[in-house]
């Protein structure tokens, strides 16, 4: 699969899940897996969660 | 006047001369209190068969993950068991001391997280639900000062109210970081059981906003949170930010005289 | 303004109305709300393993015994849980509530009972240690008060301070008529699971202070302590004492309007 | 053993225990059990408690 922003090809393991984040190796965006369907990928912008902890 | 971070157990985590400490100060210049007490959660949380979650983030900060049965039994512990705890020690000494949640007169709201970003159990990064954890948007300035005006010393204990009503699981050192600029305390001390932040095994006396906000990255987890409320407090007007060891003899008035 | 006693479970003990009702006499008269809540206290005693005891008075009259242990899980749901659910429930209506036990600010003070009178296993009685209940002696009406000029709808647990800053586990029916009575509430109202009190299966409408002093005897336990609260309440200046069924349409406005 | 205000006998159970209330049946008066050992009963004035319980 490739990078929606810059077409470089995206390393997405076999066993990821929905949710876990893929990073562009060529120009360094992030993605969240939206869907998963055997191989068939489906990647939505991971918005940029500050970390704010609780107690 | 003073707002203090102190943490959950008064009588593990205090010198005995800190009440008294606190009596002086706040009868000359008026003194806020906000507390935590995690431990003490994950304790009642197992008593109650309920199995505590810990997440990792991406830079490595371990930290509770609360889903709602946790929020609930969080703020039934902070706000039940420890603020009640610290309000009654305050009273017994004189103190007329006023515990409240975020939620009391709307004392802390925040904006709840709607995505977390973890580490999952295959090292790979993840976002998942934010659960009832949040962002302090606003606190209750005028109310904690009419408060201070009637002679009360307000215990407030890190737990937020929602957009949406709920209970959220805010972080103690950040909530009195918030506490202290809004209301505009000029000094915001936290207490902790390590002398301050120490390099190269000294203990830094004294950092500017800027070199804070620089050294910050490289501290350790308990005390680089420490850094971030101070210097967040700093940012929205309070004039110091200190950090003492409460086991130390009157710890509060020997932090402010920067006898350490 | 009025002073409400209402149970522990606002979802389970009133009708859907209940909270719009009270948000408009809030906003028209101003609103003091005192809760009970014994059976979640004794649901989260069993949860974490501590029996709760019961005891019988000579007249017949069961309670629970609260020993050291008890009053400390009593004041954490008390003032952690149900004040807590009670003024988030308030929140999402728009009601600006702020929860208080009566160690905050000292907003109930009462004498420890040093012993009590109980009918022992054997059926004969016996002074046993008076544990950790009391009889309410100063309620800090001013403060109250300063909250309400505020707009804030004062949600208080039925805990109150000693003189040796203990937690004491009080009534809540006797609590909200002391709160009424020393804040000078003209109404007092009780909102339970019944119409009212019944004679002869049907609702007795209305009742002097000398009638209802002279009836009480004769009530089973429940009604009893209303009727009890109520002549206290009467005594100390309050002009009405409504008992009321929360299962009704707007329970509140129609005891008002005796509307039953 | 007798009344302390009266002298009337008074009637008290073998298996009384300390703290028990025992009343005199002439005049009224009660009285707690302070100590016992064995048959050695020692009375106190009752304080009047009156009821007074919580939630
Ligand atoms: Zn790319
Ligand atoms: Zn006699």
């Amino acid at each position: 699969m490739n990078c929606p922003e810059c077409d470089a090809t995206l390393n997405i393991p076999d066993d990821a899940a929905v949710g876990e984040i893929v990073s562009c190796p060529d120009c360094g965006a992030d993605f969240e897996i939206a869907k998963k369907d055997g191989s068939n990928v489906e990647l939505k912008q991971a918005e940029s969660v500050g970390e704010d902890w609780g107690e | 006047m003073i707002t203090i971070k102190i943490g959950g157990s008064v009588v593990d985590d205090l010198h005995p001369s800190t009440i008294a400490d606190i009596k002086k100060i706040a009868e000359s210049e008026g003194v806020i209190l906000v507390h935590g007490g995690g431990k003490e959660v994950t304790k009642v949380c197992e008593q109650l068969g309920k199995e505590p979650k810990f997440v990792t983030s991406p830079s490595g900060i371990k930290s509770r993950y609360t889903d709602k049965e946790t929020a609930e039994i969080f703020t039934m512990v902070m706000s039940g068991r420890i603020n009640k705890t610290i309000v009654q020690m305050l009273q017994k000494n004189g103190i007329n001391a006023i515990g409240l949640s975020g939620v009391d007169a709307k004392v802390i709201e925040a904006d709840r997280k709607k995505k977390l970003l973890i580490v999952n159990e295959k090292g790979r990064k993840q976002a998942i639900d934010g659960g009832y954890t949040g962002k302090i948007r606003e606190v209750n300035a005028s109310f904690i000062k009419s408060l201070l005006d009637q002679g009360l010393t307000p215990v407030i204990s890190p737990i937020a109210i929602s957009e949406e009503s709920e209970f959220l699981n805010v972080d103690g050192d950040r909530a009195a970081a918030y506490v202290a600029g809004k209301v505009g305390s000029d000094k915001v001390l936290f207490i902790t059981n390590v002398d301050g932040l120490l390099m190269d095994d000294k203990v830094v006396p004294k950092l500017t906003l800027a070199e804070a906000k620089e050294i910050r990255p490289k501290i350790g987890p308990g005390m680089e949170k420490k850094i971030l409320a101070s210097t967040e407090a700093l940012d929205m007007g309070v004039t110091t930010a200190l950090i003492a060891n409460g086991q130390k003899e009157n710890p509060i008035s020997s932090a402010i005289s920067h006898d350490n």
